[in-house]
């Protein structure tokens, strides 16, 4: 099984699993990477996370796409929630199966270091102050993370 | 040439829409002609396209650069780098 | 927290990965690896781990702590059965949080190359036919995917 | 100096018990010698090392390489490669 979804609703990463593994005993590592809301200084309320609905899953399904033709995959789900996410919440799940765990782990890297840089989706913070909360800015280090995926695998 | 252009983030709230139907003139080829002439129309553009070349496109909802033709586009959207994940 | 424990009982991966984030806002990425009993060719009854009680979870808990000299992990959590396990399934669970991908992914792929040429788990096959079951042989992959990690990060 | 020695996997298959109580000669320093000391006790220890340089071992629960030394050890494990994970 293979899927995307964008959504505001929480996801659960043991269902999601679940649903993967469902009546096959061909898979041997699952992978997930759940991405959360941090706030280390204890200055936001929320995050509110801005997409572009239809792109989103159109350009998850692409990179979702890329992956399986690089790794031999027996599963995966992309899961990209938008709207307000408070501290502590989950924004984003990838889960990858496969047989062995090497493709599994390279497949859930390359999922999420393309979905940072691919995905539109954007981020803005809103502080407890009430001051104007500001879009939070892309990082050269997630558009240098793709770097170790061109001429891999 | 009548498009739909639709802006996100930040572009969208210096822009001050979050969507506009434009006809396009003839001059107007490629994604950076595109830019150069919606600079023209008020500050407001001038202001969300003040660093241009940092502006992301879409066309249609597929990621394109800066020097694809808009020929036959039926939605083009601006937004700034992505901060998703 | 960061907790090793060998157990013939299943586990929950959405619990543990709870209990890893509980009242915590500095972590924004947790990275689980399940390694599931795979029987692609419908003949196996289960594997049966046998382990060296005490050496298991000394190796484990020496296996992460090399993770966390390398890695600025918030929280991990190893755990392993034994006994008999059937197809489908889980084996074994690494958890990693941190508060960027890149070392969740890095410490989890890690951890679960070293868990599998340093722990003491032994594994064989039972067999539907009812056949003497042999022991599960160690792989050269194994040995090898420990090259990647020297001289890393 | 006696010492507990356990097996583990198809080493307590072949020896046929899963640990007992020895007492070392002076001559057994290494584990090297150890293992060349069981070898002699009979075939069923032949027949678990007889690949011998295979065979992984651990003092006191650590992992150790077949040339480290076996005084003061109170336990002495021996058993295959690792297939656990």
């Amino acid at each position: 099984m293979f899927a995307v979804h964008v959504q505001t609703e929480d996801f659960d990463i043991a269902a999601e699993q679940k649903k993967l593994c469902a009546r096959r005993l061909d898979i041997g590592a699952v992978v997930t990477f759940t991405g959360l809301c941090r706030d280390e200084q204890g200055t936001l309320t929320a995050l509110e996370l801005e997409h572009y609905p239809g792109m989103a899953e159109e350009e998850m399904g692409r990179v979702l796409d890329d992956a399986r033709g690089r790794w031999p995959l027996d599963g995966a789900v992309l899961i990209h929630r938008f709207g307000k996410i408070a501290p502590g919440e989950n924004i984003v799940l990838v889960v990858t199966a496969s047989r062995h765990r090497t493709a599994a782990f390279a497949a859930a890297e390359f999922l999420m270091d393309y979905l940072k840089t691919r995905a539109p989706f954007w981020k803005k913070e809103h502080r407890k102050d009430g001051s104007r909360g500001g879009w939070v800015e892309a990082k050269d280090a997630d558009d240098q993370a793709l770097e170790k995926w061109s001429g891999r695998p | 040439m009548s498009v739909k252009l639709v802006y996100f983030a930040w572009v969208r709230e210096r822009i001050g829409k979050p969507e506009e139907s434009v006809d396009l003139p003839a001059a107007v080829v490629t994604v950076t002609d595109l830019i150069a002439w919606l600079t023209m129309r008020g500050e407001e553009y001038a202001y969300a396209f003040e660093n241009g070349p940092l502006i992301r496109t879409a066309i249609d909802k597929a990621h394109v650069k800066h020097d694809s033709p808009v020929a036959g586009a039926r939605e083009i959207a601006f937004f700034p780098p992505m901060t998703g994940g």
